[in-house]
């Protein structure tokens, strides 16, 4: 027997079916055909498919689609607004921050989540908050330098 | 798979019984879809827990702390109160995985688990935490020390939940604090771990104390031998010495991929020790 | 006549000898006239190795052209990863 | 290539095209694709490193509802028979066909051996469990030592090692787990060491890892019953895939058109394939299209890795420093169908200096584990650890500065290098020299604080390349390209055509075209890319100029020599005041002066440039728990010509950092039945952000004079001195020499307790 839920997805009010023990990435990714969210591992260890539900970040395989009902879903493919690219975004692009890319819309929402969270975050700080999503190309310096512009954006502190 | 979602603490404990073998209690669940991603456990009912407001509620009673067993590490984290008063208890917590995972897992499931591992229990040990049981025969308390009872196995009946965990009010002059070794600086499961609770008087003599330790035995061990070496006693090199033998003799490990016995033994006594100077810093604070 | 020099490993197959002076304007050249001396080698050389004319390596080496003076080393194709 | 030419694209830093769909979800990698009639195929794998398959029932699984394909190899032609008669089955297309689906035996624990399609994923692992297999385990071999033993089980009986006729010792060669022996060198290195003051020698071990790509390998397969073959495959070369999915199914090349998915990493662990030769057959036997996607515990079982090492090194030299003799005999696991990296192994480790007599000598053993794959300077990086260690000790034993030592025999132009030639211009010395200047390389350190240096060296591969360029009529321009990109070379080539126009970037469009939509390409590795395709689009776009000169001579009823392409704009050689024809203008009319244009070129890449790098890394050592973390980094290296800089950099960094988990932390452990324990991310443990400071780095720039830019390739020389440069520094934090990787703590405690005890 299929489940129906209501939530609210990237901003948008979305009905759909799964399978009550379909997780939140393969909801995502199968029935909702929102594909912006990767799978590196199905076992919460390497972040690609980072999401916020309420406003909380956590990884999309390690919640069942089931859970969401009523609830607010953001992922990457909502962090652009109307077209406009968020600072974040705009940063990882003018600084090289991906290479495959595979990892980039998991380290976006989960730094999303931090600068949220802590608009001034020191480097040792960032490094920590996304120490939960594995890149294995860029050796993290560019993602980091990348996440710390775009809060320096975000206070309007940059020239 | 059924999911479903119970909203009190005796409708979880009915659709548990109801749901026998195959039912699985979810709080945060990042160790058990973890697990049924890998196919290790497989099961035919999932009983959500999170919608059971006891379960989600950090209660504060006359500095005595009531932690809801569905409550996620980050919201420990974000407790002022609570982090104030055990900072050891909520950095353990807060060790556990990614952020993401802090974002899920919770303190009582980190406990059921029951892994030898499991980085949060050491610190309630130390803390002298008590947890709250409720099974269809009624609710009972127990001692966190009890609830492991070997890797994956607890004390809990089959249709038995934890409700709260339970901090007592620390005395004056108390701290506590978590260490652990892993090889990364994140993300990985704890080689060994230490748990230390303490209280000093003014002058700076230990009146009491607690010590933990984790994944040098196959449940996380109360070590009292250790805690009494710095009982009576201002802590010195001499003491800490004491403290760190103690720890050492204590530990009987494994030898696996994560670690040697060894290594274990001998890491048990370095982070226990490290962990009292920082507990002992947080008391004079 | 250009100065061809094998891997080690095939030494054995050349009489034992390293070094070869062979004429030829290209490498499908050198490796007729080394198999019409060795028979068999030509064979295994085209095979299994590149070449370095001068310090040039070229991986799938048959029509480039071999100097007079030109050094010439076999060696064992790399890719990569 | 001429030293002053000014560029105006080439160095900059421009977005990359594909960025917005990579920052936005929207790019499509390997699992991305979906059909409407889609099934989902999962493989059964080995629960033995070692056995006989006695039966295989496939009858339950076919039963379940929803199932609506099984296979397994009787499914696939045996590709066997032709070729068991000459070399006991075993050339690399039957290797290839016997690790996509065991015949016959599994070799390792992970080998596939059956696979379903079934309309869910989860109905497609359900009937995995309900196929029957019966096994007769067989004994295995799970490293060097027992599988060159003299009474070691066989894991190919018939199998006869390469490279030894002749060879002393190896008379009338008996079948035995050693695939091949190679040997390098010239002089004679007994010699060398008679010529020496000091004499080092050495051993040291490595273990299996993983080049641990975030993207599990995925793809998507369609067939028709005319015998058409239709793939979406993420992979570091479209027409690789093609290539082996046609030859293991025995399809004719123009019948498979493979459609390349963005990929997420492969550092050299995509340039195979596992599951598109299983997703075809399942297909067709369904009728229906069918999916299949690794599990991130099937990657690390059956997919990877690259496998354990035991390198034994000898190096003498002088008293004042130089190099006398060298000889290296190393062992590489190719897991059980050999082909290890041992040769590149043996050819890189004493490549970055001057050796009068030097000899390495390599043995490609088989073990019951997975099939080795390339990963990034295949071989490389374990031949650095063993030479780049012994210089450093040799330093401290001779008290002379270890970049001093490295540059009195750094290879230079004319350098007889230990592969083979003479070396051709290359920039060993500038980049210790820029290592040696950088401030970090003299900054002081604290307690418990180690610094190591070490050289890395890779080749730069040529191969095939085709490239088209087709000019659009708003004067926009489209290249087309066969290789996957896998970390920003739509810039690189984006770049160089825009300097070949003289226009601007963002009228440039890069697309990876399908396997039937453009020429042949070898795969996205080797560092090939930026060099070689790059190569290939120059030439297209120099067609597509002549051809904007031509077109400009006609519209001027001149002759074609008297114009010339400058700025973007075709001029008039000595008539400065005729008005110039832009790109834009000569697009615009093409169809009314002979036709659309576009240029082409397909060519074998020559003229690699070989390319060193140099690091600076600093540790700290904990010294009461063996805890290594590196806590300052430098990167220095020779790119010839950096096309995006941020991309080279990028490289380097990303190549430090993995060679930073190679070195400390990342191993397999297998059990004693050859099962891996730690197939996952969780007990994998590859470096976190929070694990490494940023990584800094320097790009010198030696240009290669065979390329028209002057590029060398990038991708994978940083991942070769990172190992060594942790472990001369661990050693000057702490006076201990490790020689087993990796060097986590409780290895790290016990080698610091073996110092205080001695």
């Amino acid at each position: 027997m299929k489940r129906h839920i209501t939530a609210t997805i990237d901003g948008e009010a979305r009905e759909f079916l799964c399978d009550e023990d379909q997780t939140l990435l393969d909801a995502l990714r199968d029935v909702l055909f929102k594909t912006g969210t990767k799978e590196g591992c199905g076992t919460g260890d390497c972040g690609a498919c980072s999401v916020t539900v309420d406003g909380r970040l956590v990884c999309a395989c390690l919640v069942l689609a089931a859970e969401v009902e009523g609830a607010r879903v953001e992922t990457v493919e909502g962090i652009a607004q109307e077209g406009e690219l968020h600072p974040l975004q705009r940063r990882f692009l003018e600084q090289a921050a991906l290479q495959c890319g595979i990892c980039t819309p998991g380290f976006l929402v989960a730094a999303k989540s931090l600068l949220e969270k802590n608009p001034d975050p020191s480097e040792k700080e960032v490094r920590f908050w996304l120490a939960g999503n594995l890149c294995r190309c860029t050796g993290y310096d560019k993602i980091i330098r990348s996440v710390l512009d775009a809060a320096a954006d975000l206070r309007g502190e940059s020239g | 798979m059924q999911y479903v979602m119970a909203t009190t603490v005796e409708e979880a404990v009915a659709l548990l019984t109801e749901g026998g073998v195959d039912a699985f209690p979810l709080a945060g669940g990042t160790d058990l879809l973890a697990q049924m991603r890998v196919g290790r456990i497989k099961p035919a009912r999932v009983i959500d827990l999170k919608k059971i407001p006891e379960l989600r509620e950090i209660v504060e009673a006359e500095g005595e702390y009531q932690i809801g067993a569905a409550v996620s590490g980050a919201e420990l984290g974000e407790h002022v109160g609570l982090r104030a008063r055990w900072p050891g208890v909520v950095e353990a917590m807060e060790l556990i995985g990614s952020t993401q995972i802090q974002g899920r897992a919770s303190l009582g499931g980190n406990l059921c688990n029951a892994s030898p591992a499991a980085d949060s229990v050491p610190a309630l040990i130390a803390a002298g935490a008590v947890c709250s049981l409720v099974g269809p025969e009624g609710r009972r308390e127990i001692a966190v020390e009890e609830i492991i009872t070997g890797p994956g196995r607890t004390c809990l009946a089959r249709n038995e939940i934890v409700a709260h965990v339970r901090l007592p009010r620390p005395k004056p002059g108390s701290g506590d604090a978590y260490l652990r070794l892993i090889p990364r600086s994140e993300m990985d499961i704890a080689v060994v771990g230490a748990g230390v609770a303490l209280t000093l008087d003014p002058d700076g003599t230990c009146t009491a104390c607690r010590v933990a330790l984790g994944a040098v035995a196959p449940t996380p061990l109360a070590v009292p031998e250790a805690a009494a070496a710095l009982v009576g006693r201002r802590l010195d090199e001499a003491a800490l010495a004491e403290l760190e033998a103690a720890a050492r003799a204590a530990a009987r490990p494994i030898d696996d991929m994560r670690g040697t016995i060894v290594y274990r033994v001998r890491v048990a006594g370095v982070l226990a020790k490290r962990a009292a100077i920082i507990a002992a810093q947080r008391a004079g604070e | 006549m250009a100065r061809v020099i094998l891997p080690q490993a095939l030494a054995p197959r050349a009489g034992g000898l390293l070094e070869h002076e062979v004429e030829g304007r290209n490498v499908r050249a050198l490796l007729a006239a080394l198999d019409a001396r060795f028979p068999g080698l030509g064979a295994e050389l085209e095979g299994r190795v590149a070449v370095a004319i001068d310090g040039e390596i070229y991986n799938d080496p048959l029509l480039e052209a071999v100097e007079p003076d030109s050094e010439v080393h076999f060696l064992p194709r790399v890719g990569g990863g | 290539m001429s030293e002053e030419k000014k560029f105006r694209w080439v160095g900059t830093r421009p977005i990359r095209p594909d960025g917005i769909d990579k920052v936005t979800g929207r790019a499509n990698y390997g699992a991305d694709f979906a059909l409407p009639d889609m099934l989902w195929g999962k493989v059964l794998r080995s629960p033995h490193a070692h056995a006989r398959i006695q039966s295989i029932d496939l009858k339950r699984a076919k039963a379940l509802a929803g199932v609506h394909a099984v296979m397994t190899a009787e499914d696939l032609p045996d590709l066997f028979a032709e070729a068991a008669k000459s070399n006991g089955g075993h050339d690399s297309s039957n290797d290839l066909a016997h690790n996509v689906m065991a015949r016959g035996r599994v070799l390792y624990h992970g080998h596939a051996i059956a696979a379903v399609a079934a309309t869910s994923s989860a109905i497609a692992s359900q009937a995995l469990e309900l196929i029957d297999v019966e096994y007769e385990p067989l004994p295995h071999v799970l490293d060097i030592a027992s599988a060159i033993a003299s009474d070691a089980t066989l894991i190919h009986e018939d199998r006869v090692t390469q490279g030894v006729e002749g060879i002393e010792g190896f008379e009338g060669a008996e079948p035995s787990n050693i695939a091949n022996r190679v040997q390098l060198g010239h002089g004679d290195p007994a010699e060398g060491f008679d010529l020496a003051d000091e004499v080092i020698e050495r051993e040291f071990t490595t273990r299996p890892i993983h080049q641990g790509y975030i993207e599990p390998h995925a793809c998507l397969a369609q067939t028709t019953p005319d015998g058409r073959v239709t793939l979406w495959s993420s992979s570091q070369g479209h027409f690789m895939v093609r290539d082996y999915t046609a030859k293991l199914l025995d399809i004719d090349l123009s019948l498979v058109k493979v459609i390349p998915a963005e990929i997420g990493g492969g550092f050299g662990g995509k340039t195979t394939v596992y599951l598109e030769p299983l997703a075809v057959v399942l297909s067709r036997k369904s009728g229906r299209s069918v999916k299949m996607v690794m599990s991130r515990e099937e990657v690390f079982r059956a997919s990877g890795p690259t496998l354990g090492t035991r390198i034994k090194l000898k190096l003498g030299a002088t008293r004042e420093g130089v190099f006398t003799g060298g000889e290296a005999t190393l062992h590489y696991e190719g897991g059980a169908f050999g082909g290890s990296s041992v040769m590149a192994g043996c050819m890189t480790i004493f490549a970055p200096y001057a050796f009068p007599h030097v000899r390495s000598t390599g043995y490609d053993v088989m073990v019951n584990k997975p099939k080795g794959a390339a990963y990034r300077a295949p071989g490389a990086p374990m031949a650095a650890f063993a030479l780049e260690t012994v210089i450093d000790e040799m330093a401290e034993r001779l008290e002379i500065d270890p970049v001093d030592l490295r540059l009195r025999n750094a290879a230079k132009e004319g350098t007889l290098a230990s592969f083979g030639p003479r070396y051709r211009r290359v920039g060993c010395v500038e980049t210790l020299e820029a290592l040696r200047d950088h401030p970090h390389y003299s900054a002081p350190l604290g307690p418990h604080q180690g610094r190591g240096i070490a050289v890395g060296f890779w080749f730069n591969a040529g191969l095939q390349s085709s490239a088209g360029v087709n000019l659009n009529p708003d004067g926009t321009v489209t290249v087309l390209s066969g290789n996957p990109d896998i970390g920003g070379s739509r810039a690189s080539l984006a770049l160089m055509t825009a300097e070949e126009f003289g226009i601007e970037y963002e009228r440039v469009e890069v697309v990876i075209a399908d396997t039937q939509s453009i020429g042949f390409t070898d795969v996205t590795g080797g560092s090939r890319v930026t060099f070689a395709t790059g190569m290939a689009v120059i030439e297209a776009a120099a067609d597509v100029r002549r051809q904007l000169c031509e077109r400009a001579a006609a519209v001027w009823e001149v002759d074609a020599e008297r114009v010339v392409w400058e700025d973007g704009e075709a001029r008039l050689k000595g008539e400065s005041d005729r008005a110039p024809l832009t790109l834009a203008e000569l697009a615009q009319n093409a169809g009314r002066t002979g036709g659309p244009i576009s240029g082409r070129a397909a060519l074998t890449a020559r003229g690699v440039g070989m390319a060193f790098g140099a690091h600076i890394c600093d540790v700290e050592v904990d010294p009461e728990t063996g805890r290594v973390e590196v806590i300052r980094y430098t990167a220095v290296q020779d790119a010839g010509r950096a096309i995006h800089p941020s991309y080279v950099e990028g490289q380097m960094q990303g190549g430090a950092v993995q060679g930073i988990g190679w070195a400390l932390n990342e191993e397999y452990v297998f059990d004693s039945d050859g099962k891996l324990e730690n197939p996952g991310f969780l007990d994998y443990r590859i470096p976190v952000a929070s694990d490494v400071p940023m990584i800094d780095t320097v790009i010198v720039e030696v240009p290669n004079p065979k390329h028209p830019y002057g590029v060398r390739g990038v991708g994978e020389v940083p991942i070769v001195a990172p190992i060594p440069a942790v472990v001369n520094a661990v050693y000057a934090a702490t006076g201990v020499r490790f020689r087993d990787l990796p060097l986590s703590p409780p290895k790290v405690l016990v080698g610091l307790d073996g110092k205080s005890a001695a």
